[in-house]
């Protein structure tokens, strides 16, 4: 039992308490607690990394202790080469985003430090849970305090905002705490004892139906979070609302629950109906790509033209994730550390800007470039990572997925319909590369490049120091990110396999026909040792043991196991 | 057998002193900034010299000079039955080596001028930092052993064209130029990256070396019956008219000319258009593949380009925007080379090309330097006494660009036309509808070379045509500019004429490096350098078919010559006036570039705004969000503001409501279940008829009756039987009366279905 | 026939309680009082009467503690009994019986009850109306709570149901100052006394048509009984009887009203112990008189409880937050809250009914953290509200408060969160663990989309009073020199309850297997 | 034991009873006449458990009636206190006027 997941994800929490204690005035000492909790939590994540040697397909560091005995709750904490780099960029983030908020948050900042410190541990949780009923806890309970942060400390119409985000994410989040509880009675029924653990849930076998209701359940409700396509109004409005350290945070982590939650729930789990729904999700995924970049070019105002462009960049990440081949799935979760990477970097310029003129329209700015050129560089460097230019962070994400795409007919681990036509996808992905391009230059010139005529512009100093602490590491990992991706692929890849592997025995092993059965257990014979008035299960019994992965037998192919 | 040279020296020297001007440029001073970037060009120059001599000397004459720069893979992803692995290695081989050569040694020269020409500029050390990155980025381009690294080279360099141009980036025009650039840029890499994914889902492996050996998946049908190869050909081919700004795609070069003369020079003459024919070069077997429609379109639309560009040329007043539409022109002549299967003749108008080009431009910089900075032609006029050295440079390259017998010029256009002559393209075995075999033969191996070739000699004579309209223009007859503008004339300093004198002498030698076999026997060095690597022309022509050409080629040339002296010598004629104003249409249509600009405008960038106006205004303000999620908000609001008002305080309505309640309540629980139990459920089997009563749990503790013949007389009586049978008699059709009733209650409810008999 | 002197000891709470209300009644006779007339109190409406008693002030303080200290002595008494109740014991000629489901509830109201108590006089003093028959009222009535919950008999049903309204209607009309209190009372009387004659009418009606009034008799001779009709005109009285105890719609109409007018720890009194002690009532009867094995249709048939107790449930969970969505004043709006609360609780009753003995240990865990969760809030909005002059409750003057009060926002916050069902508190992994034992049986799926989607529309107005109280800024300044009364005990109310729900949220196993353990009789 | 249709117009008139007294409850204006037919209903409910106790010759019917009869008093007494602090306050007994709070 490793303390490490423990200790990372509860030690913001911790940092939380010591400052709801603190007095108020002592504004200097409370954003040194945050930021140092924060920097220790950074600390603390890359213990993590300890395990991974680029084989490992399994979860790390696994903690696994009884919560709520009677109801089969478990304190399932585990780590594996996808969520790895996604608590890593949580952990890398927030740092940099406390240090960032020294300006831009004036008042109550013990509030925002607790806040913020809260949010941290919700993020770490839910991508470290592996009992589903944890993982919804901490799902959840990050929406509090983004909530109070979008509320409090946000712009003109932030209550509006704040309420709408968390009434739209609470819709999705209530469906998925039906389609849980579903599969929880339906593991009793099949299993006869309770349990929320991810192996159970893994392993259960529901029949077409069942599946494609469950299926509809958790893909809406991380569809919202994504956001994907028609559901995407919400973002908006949040990333304009919110403070710089809210829109970061939103942008770069939250996003993600989305995507994550796609990957390492919603399709393992009921892979018959990713087979059926995947057209369509595949299709309102590319219509985000083209709707996304778009919408931006119309945009006034940069905040929001950076929110659109999140819903693009995220429109390929799901794309990635449907084409279900190796390539697509791990250039999606590299999309996902990049646009992290380069869309917070954004939003800190942004930032930057609002502070020295407290405006967001892009017609208040132009020819800046002359007046800050430090300031230039640095957005300069993240408009072409958003664009994807090769040797920054946006190119390999999108080069696999859309490679993946492309090969998805021959490689993929599902005979889908839909990859019938993946080069017509792929082609249709593509065209993101050059709409990309379009408004993010486009708003690059509207606001540094062209002559500076604004009075109010002739004035505004470059970055000061701590600005420029804030945004040298996003410039560093852009760079990181672009030109050494082994370090990330790595570890990425046996744990993107090992969820395929999975996904198809589970596909290949068909679908129950009426009454659940878990996998492995032939259709006739249920388990016997279920007697049907089942007292619950006493202290000493071990959670049900997951049958030792056996060395899957790659697809037909050359793909040697890892 | 390849053997390893240190290549990653090559780009790695001008990124480094790109790093160094960028970062510390402000502080080091002039002097030390251009001393890094031309000393690390120069540095990248020698090795990548000796790097050839290695190639020449020693090792097989097909083999490469191999360098994986990091061992380990770049990208990779495994398991799925098809792993990506892409590695950051760099190959020399005798093809890249000219290109080396071209793209070091030029731009050195182009360094070396340029710390003249932008002497007094404030962005010196950005300037040369920009300028650096781009030899890096194109090294790793010409150096790439593999398609994904040439991307990042290809993507790279159009970053640095969008930044150089873009440089004074004070007015908005020269900003927008560049982010036409490189969005046009983007609109080819879209294609370059469609092809590459392509190839990659069909062999697995994106290395130059082993495209080879998979030839035989790629000649299988992809899609209409054509083979893979042309898709993938195609595709890249459009990445090639993007960046080497053939006809979809040319736009921008145009547009280029507000950057900096220098950038013009290296970029927009010598080195990163070329890069498009390069790549076609480089994945010829793609393009040799049977039904020869790749090629085709190559040469087709590159004839065209050519054409057109050279046209548009002629009545252009801007110095450089003519020497724009000629490097365009020039670019379209090389695809024809490399169209029609001379890839050695294409590749050898690229070499000379750059050397004139870039002269062109360097000397177009110093005129306009002299004239401190105003391009209109039609504003100078009588240069050659006040910038001797300029003047004769400049005659050198009219004179080559034009092609007259001993100059580079001659050769290097010769060797395409003449391959143009004798290509021969195979299309497809069966006919195309309406044309028969024999036609579609007819038409590929003729009609199509002999079209090509045509258009290719029209653009000769028009390209010797304006190009000596220019010089007559500028460099003779009385100075047309301001008083203080001829005060100022003086000529260009040292740094910026001994590049001019370097590559005129380049112009005049660099020609006898491959003059045709029929003249001289093995005088062709340069197509025997490139054979082992390029596949040699498809047959050769006679020699009195040769020399016939040759000499067709001469005398277009000087009639081109001879109509500009005549129209131009001393200023703009009068004879030029009135032709301008008898084909006055036609002389509309040519200034406004054919008026391609405007309709990519109408049918591109317009609608694009509207749509994405159209999408956020109306789909998404007002759709989604006002409709769909608001609307939603709103209409519960209203609900429970009506269910509020329900409650107005006074007891006896609550009294009332209690009442209501349990009435209600009363009438749910005991009215409702008879009446779902009544709609039944009737199946038939021939004369037997079964009746099943519908409600599902909550008939519990009710009872039937059923009238079988309508006959007033209940047949069956209270039976707690949900499913009654009935066997019919005689045929015909019966109305059957149902009722379900609850004893408690005494509450029930009836149904009454015709059924027939047969 | 001899009285078993056993009897006594078994319902000791019972009797602590109801003589600790007399002692106390005793205790307000003697202390001293003074009169005075109208002119004293300028501040009060023209319409008031002329003179009446106001008690001295400070003459009252020891009454809280000493009410708190005979609370804790009843939860120690049932604590004591918790073993003995393993298996039920039938009391006094089997009117009431002793066993852990009976104790675990009266448990609850205790609780509860404690928890307003503490916060009471900070209230009372501020608002001028300190009498000792608060406390007294608040005890007999706990008594008449406690057996109704242990009740097994429908006499001691209807017994414990009008103990414990009689207090509550007396308790609702005891701020003599404010018109709302005593108009809230009379509204609630007169209810009250109509829905106990239909619940009298139902009592006689069953007793009619099965011949006995014991539970346990009656569902014995449920499947001969004498006449249909009469049976189930008789239940349809008991369960409207009841219903209008736990204020589901339509017997709701009342609750808005008192629930407004009552003084602020009245209403968390109500809302928490009577709504309680009510269900356990429900369940009583429902359970341990109208099931049985062998006459499925009196439960589940179409005119069974079952059928009737899904169509309350819908209705007050639907309209009880459709209401609540556009209401200005916080104890309206909390008011609307709770019914939506009985709409979520009759789910679990329901789901008794259809899933059998598994929804019981989530119902008791619901009621338990419902029960802390609003006596908590309503705690919070005594102290938040005191004004000088009117009470503060329109949402709108609760603009800032964040600010000014930042623990009882929290405590608020969190009290709020817990309603509307979010993770880390009690109310959440309540209707979780209620929706896992109602998931069950296919036929609830309905019924608990509809809880998922009614919880959704809860968390808006729940959200609108955190939005109130963080994000906007305060309209009038905060009269400096007026610093509330509320000292210690409310504060220590507040924390306790705030513990309490965290706790429940957040290490449910203790309280879930303790619900799990609470059997219930027959 | 005699049938219980024997017993029908005694339940009628409880029946009745109890509906006259909600109507009075409903119908009547005034606070006191409403306690009164309260009363009235819980005599009506009174009435039928006296005759049913009588059906089956069972004396716990009766014993309830007691008990009933002790609670209306119970509940007379509170009314009445309630009405009176109702008049002192509002000058009016009419329910009609309790209006103050609504919505």
């Amino acid at each position: 039992m490793s303390w490490i997941l423990t200790l990372t994800t509860f030690l913001p929490l911790l940092g939380a308490l010591v400052c709801l204690l603190l007095p108020r005035e002592e504004v200097g000492l409370l954003r040194g607690v945050g930021l140092s909790v924060a920097l220790l939590t950074f600390l603390f994540s890359l213990g993590i990394l300890s395990g991974f040697n680029g084989q490992t397909a399994g979860f790390l560091h696994e903690v696994d202790l009884p919560w709520v005995q009677a109801l089969g709750i478990r304190y399932h904490l585990g780590v594996d080469g996808i969520s790895l780099w996604l608590v890593l960029l949580t952990t890398f983030l927030m740092p940099v985003v406390m240090l960032s908020s020294w300006s831009a948050i004036a008042d109550k900042v013990r509030e925002f430090t607790v806040a913020a410190l809260v949010l941290e541990t919700g993020m770490i949780g839910g991508f470290l849970a592996l009992d589903l009923f944890l993982f919804y806890v901490f799902f959840e309970v990050m929406l509090i305090p983004m909530y109070f942060i979008i509320g409090v400390w946000g712009g003109e119409r932030r209550l509006y905002a704040a309420i709408k985000f968390v009434l739209y994410t609470m819709v999705g989040s209530l469906l998925l705490l039906v389609a849980i509880l579903y599969l929880y009675v339906k593991v009793h029924q099949a299993t006869g004892t309770w349990s929320f653990a991810y192996a159970d849930m893994q392993r259960l076998v529901l029949s077409e139906r069942e599946q494609l209701y469950c299926f509809a359940a958790f893909a809406l409700a991380f569809c919202i979070k994504v956001p994907l396509f028609p559901l995407h109004t919400w973002l908006p409005d949040a990333h304009v609302e919110a403070p710089t350290a809210g829109s970061v945070i939103l942008a770069s982590v939250l996003l993600k629950y989305g995507t994550y939650g796609l990957l390492r729930f919603a399709l393992p789990l009921f892979p018959h109906a990713v087979a059926e729904v995947g057209p369509l999700l595949a299709a309102l995924s590319l219509a985000g790509i083209i709707y996304g970049s778009l919408v931006a070019y119309a945009q006034r105002d940069i905040k929001k033209l950076i929110a659109y462009s999140s819903v693009a960049h995220m429109g390929i990440v799901v794309l990635g994730l449907l084409m279900l081949n190796t390539k697509a799935v791990n250039g999606a979760i590299y999309q996902m550390l990049a646009h992290g990477i380069s869309t917070g970097a954004l939003f800190l310029c942004v930032g930057v800007l609002y502070e020295r003129r407290h405006t967001r329209r892009m017609e208040e700015f132009g020819g800046l470039w002359a007046q800050m050129p430090v300031f230039a560089g640095f957005f300069l460097i993240f408009t072409l990572a958003s664009v994807g230019l090769p040797g920054l962070c946006g190119f390999v994400g999108e080069f696999l997925v859309l490679a993946g795409t492309m090969s998805a007919g021959r490689t993929a681990f599902a005979d889908v319909p839909l990859f019938g036509k993946a080069h017509l996808y792929a082609a249709l992905a593509a065209t993101g590369v050059v709409l990309g391009a379009v408004y993010m230059l486009w708003m690059f010139q509207r606001v540094m490049l062209g002559p500076n005529e604004n009075p109010k512009n002739r004035k505004l100093r470059d970055l000061t120091l701590r600005e420029g602490m804030v945004l040298t590491p996003m410039a560093v990992m852009a760079f990181w990110l672009g030109l050494y991706p082994a370090t990330f692929l790595r570890d990425m890849n046996p744990a993107v396999h090992r969820t395929l592997v999975a996904f198809k025995e589970k596909y290949s092993a068909g679908a129950a026909d009426a009454e659940p059965r878990m996998l492995g257990q032939d259709k006739n014979k249920k388990e016997e040792g279920q007697p049907p008035a089942k007292q619950d299960k006493e202290e000493g019994q071990p959670p049900a043991q997951q049958p030792a992965q056996p060395p899957a037998a790659s697809p037909p192919g050359t793909g040697a196991t890892p | 057998m390849d053997a390893s040279f240190p290549l990653h020296l090559i780009p790695l020297l001008p990124l480094l002193g790109a790093i160094i001007n960028l970062l510390l440029g402000r502080r080091l001073g002039k002097g030390a900034v251009a001393l890094v970037a031309c000393g690390s060009v120069a540095a990248a120059a020698l090795v990548a010299t000796r790097a050839v001599w290695v190639l020449g000397t020693e090792g097989l004459p097909s083999g490469a000079l191999v360098d994986r720069f990091f061992q380990a893979d770049w990208i990779f992803s495994s398991g799925d039955g098809l792993d990506l692995h892409v590695s950051a290695g760099l190959m020399l081989d005798r093809l890249s080596a000219v290109m080396v050569l071209v793209v070091t040694w030029i731009g050195l020269l182009i360094h070396i001028y340029a710390t003249g020409y932008m002497e007094h500029d404030p962005g010196y050390h950005r300037f040369f930092g920009y300028l650096n990155l781009f030899m890096g980025a194109m090294l790793i381009l010409v150096l790439g052993d593999s398609l994904p690294v040439t991307f990042v080279g290809w993507e790279g360099v159009g970053v640095c064209s969008y930044l150089l141009i873009g440089f004074w980036y004070a007015e908005d025009k020269n900003a927008t130029a560049g982010r036409k650039a490189f969005i046009v840029n983007r609109v080819g890499d879209f294609g370059f990256l469609l092809g590459m994914c392509l190839l990659f889902s069909l062999i697995g492996t994106l290395k130059y070396s082993e495209i080879g050996s998979h030839m035989q998946t790629l000649r299988q049908p992809l899609w209409l019956g054509w083979p893979a190869a042309c898709f993938i050909a195609l595709l890249i081919f459009v990445g090639c008219t993007g960046k080497s700004a053939q006809i979809p795609l040319h736009i921008w070069l145009p547009d280029a000319m507000a950057g900096p003369t220098p950038v013009s020079a290296l970029i927009h003459a010598a080195t990163m258009v070329t890069a498009g024919v390069y790549v076609v070069a480089r994945t010829h077997v793609l393009f040799d593949v049977f039904p020869t429609s790749a090629k085709m379109v190559v040469a087709g639309i590159g004839a065209a380009t050519a054409l057109m560009a050279a046209t548009v040329g002629i009545v252009q007043r801007d110095f450089k925007r003519i020497l724009a539409y000629s490097t365009v022109s020039q670019l379209g002549f090389m695809f024809v080379g490399v169209g029609t299967g001379a890839y050695a003749a294409g590749i050898f108008h690229l070499m000379t090309h750059a050397f004139f080009k870039a002269g062109l431009f360097l000397g177009a910089g110093s005129v306009m330097h002299a004239m401190g900075g105003e391009g209109d032609i039609t504003k100078m006029g009588g240069l050659g006494k006040h910038l001797p050295v300029t003047r004769w440079t400049f005659f050198i390259y009219c004179l080559a660009i034009a092609g007259i017998f001993p100059l580079a010029g001659f050769f290097s256009k010769d060797a395409i036309l003449a391959g143009a002559w004798a290509a021969r393209f195979q299309l497809a075995r069966q006919g195309f509808g309406p044309f028969s075999v024999e036609w579609v033969q007819h038409f590929t191996q003729d009609i199509y070379p002999k079209l090509i070739w045509s258009l290719l000699a029209a653009a000769a004579l028009c390209t010797a045509f304006y190009m000596w309209r220019l010089y007559f223009v500028v460099f003779t007859g009385r100075f047309r500019g301001t008083a203080d503008q001829e005060h100022h004339l003086h000529e260009s300093p040292p740094e910026m004429t001994v590049p001019l004198m370097v590559l005129a002498a380049g112009s005049v030698v660099a020609g006898w490096v491959g003059v045709p076999a029929v003249m001289y026997h093995e005088g062709d060095w340069f197509g025997a350098w490139l054979a082992p690597v390029l596949p040699p022309p498809a047959q050769e022509l006679s020699h009195s078919v040769e020399w016939g050409l040759m000499a067709v080629a001469l005398c277009l040339s000087v009639i081109g010559i001879a109509s500009a002296y005549l129209l131009y010598y001393g200023g703009i004629s009068e004879a030029a006036r009135r032709a301008a104003q008898i084909l006055r249409p036609l002389y509309l249509l040519l200034y406004n570039k054919y008026y391609i600009d405007e309709l990519y405008d109408v049918v591109f960038v317009r609608p694009l705004k509207r749509t994405a106006w159209f999408l956020w205004y109306v789909v998404d303000a007002f759709f989604i969000d006002k409709v769909l999620v608001q609307g939603w908000a709103w209409m519960v609001s209203m609900l429970g503001r009506a269910v509020r008002y329900l409650q107005n305080g006074e007891v006896q309505r609550y009294l009332v409501g209690v009442l209501v309640g349990t009435a209600g309540i009363l009438w749910v629980t005991t009215t409702l279940p008879p009446r779902r139990a009544a709609a039944f459920r009737l199946s038939q089997q021939g004369r037997r008829v079964t009746l099943e009563a519908g409600g599902g749990s909550s008939r519990v503790g009710l009872v039937y009756r059923v009238d079988w013949e309508s006959d007033g007389k209940w047949d069956e009586v209270d039976t707690r039987w949900s499913t009654l049978t009935h066997e019919y008699p005689g045929q015909g059709t019966y109305k059957i009366l149902f009722e379900a009733r609850d004893p408690r209650w005494g509450t029930s409810s009836t149904r009454r279905r015709v059924v027939h008999i047969e | 026939m001899s009285f078993d002197l056993e009897d006594l000891r078994r319902t000791a709470p019972l009797l602590l309680l109801s003589a600790a209300g007399l002692v106390l009644l005793l205790l307000e006779a003697f202390s001293r009082v003074r009169l005075i007339g109208r002119h004293y109190h300028k501040k009060l409406p023209p319409e008031t009467s002329e003179a009446y008693a106001v008690p001295l002030a400070g003459s009252r303080t020891y009454l809280m503690p000493l009410t708190v200290l005979f609370l804790a002595a009843a939860l120690g008494l049932v604590v004591w009994l918790w073993p003995e109740a393993a298996e039920p014991h039938y009391l006094y000629r089997r009117m009431l019986v002793l066993d852990r489901f009976g104790l675990l509830l009266s448990g609850v109201c205790i609780t509860a009850a404690a928890i307003g108590a503490l916060g009471a006089p900070a209230y009372l003093r501020e608002q001028r109306m300190e009498f000792g028959e608060y406390y007294a009222l608040l005890l007999l009535s706990l008594a008449g709570m406690v057996m109704l919950v242990s009740a097994a008999d429908l006499v001691s049903l209807l017994l414990g149901v009008e103990t414990m309204s009689l207090g509550a209607y007396v308790l609702t009309g005891s701020w003599r100052r404010s018109p709302r209190s005593s108009e809230a009372a009379m509204k609630y009387f007169l209810m009250g006394a109509f829905v106990s004659a239909i619940l009298l009418y139902g009592i006689a009606l069953i007793y009619g048509s099965t011949g006995t009034t014991e539970l346990a008799e009656v569902r014995a001779h449920l499947s001969e009984m004498r006449s249909a009709p009469v049976f189930y005109l008789g239940m349809f009285f008991l369960l409207a009887g009841l219903a209008f105890k736990i204020a589901a719609v339509p017997f709701h109409m009342w609750a808005p009203d008192v629930y407004e007018g009552a003084p602020t720890p009245v209403t968390g009194f109500m809302m928490a112990a009577v709504k309680t002690a009510a269900f356990g009532g429900l369940i009583r009867l429902c359970v341990g008189g109208l099931t049985s094995g062998r006459v499925p249709e009196v439960s589940t048939g179409p005119t069974g409880w079952v059928n009737v107790l899904f169509v309350l449930s819908a209705l007050s969970m639907t309209l009880g937050n459709l209401a609540a969505l556009r209401q200005e004043n916080i104890k309206r709006l909390l008011a609307y809250s709770s019914i939506a609360h009985a709409g979520y609780l009759l789910v679990g009753v329901v789901a008794l009914g259809v899933v059998g003995d598994a929804a019981r240990a989530p119902l008791i865990y619901y009621l338990l953290g419902y029960a802390v969760t609003v006596v908590g809030a309503m705690a919070v909005v005594a102290a938040l509200a005191m004004g000088p002059g009117q009470e503060r409750l329109p949402i709108e003057q609760w603009a800032g408060l964040g600010q000014r009060h930042p623990a009882m926002a929290l405590a608020m916050t969190l009290f709020l969160l817990s309603l509307g069902g979010f993770p880390p508190t009690a109310g959440f992994f309540g209707k979780f663990y209620l929706f896992r034992a109602a998931l069950q049986n296919p036929s609830l799926l309905l019924l608990v989309l509809l809880a998922i989607v009614n919880s959704l529309v809860s968390v808006y107005y729940y959200l609108r009073i955190v939005t109130a109280m963080y994000f906007r800024t305060p309209q009038e300044e905060e009269v400096e020199g007026h610093v509330p009364a509320a000292q210690g005990a409310l504060r220590l109310a507040v924390l306790l309850a705030a513990l309490l729900v965290l706790g429940l949220g957040v290490w449910p196993g203790w309280a879930a297997t303790v619900a799990e353990a609470a059997k219930l009789a027959g | 034991m005699l049938p219980l249709s024997y017993f029908n117009y005694y339940l009628a008139l409880g029946a009745v009873l109890f509906a006259i007294g909600a109507v009075g409850v409903i119908a009547r204006r005034n606070a006191l006449i409403a306690l009164m037919s309260v009363e009235l209903m819980l005599n009506a409910a009174n009435l039928t458990l006296v005759v049913f106790a009588r059906a089956q010759h069972d004396m716990r019917g009766q014993a309830v009636a007691f008990l009933t009869i002790a609670v209306a008093a119970a509940e007379a007494a509170v009314g009445l206190a309630i009405v009176v602090g109702v008049f002192r306050n509002r000058r009016s007994t009419q329910l009609d006027d309790l209006t103050m709070m609504k919505h």
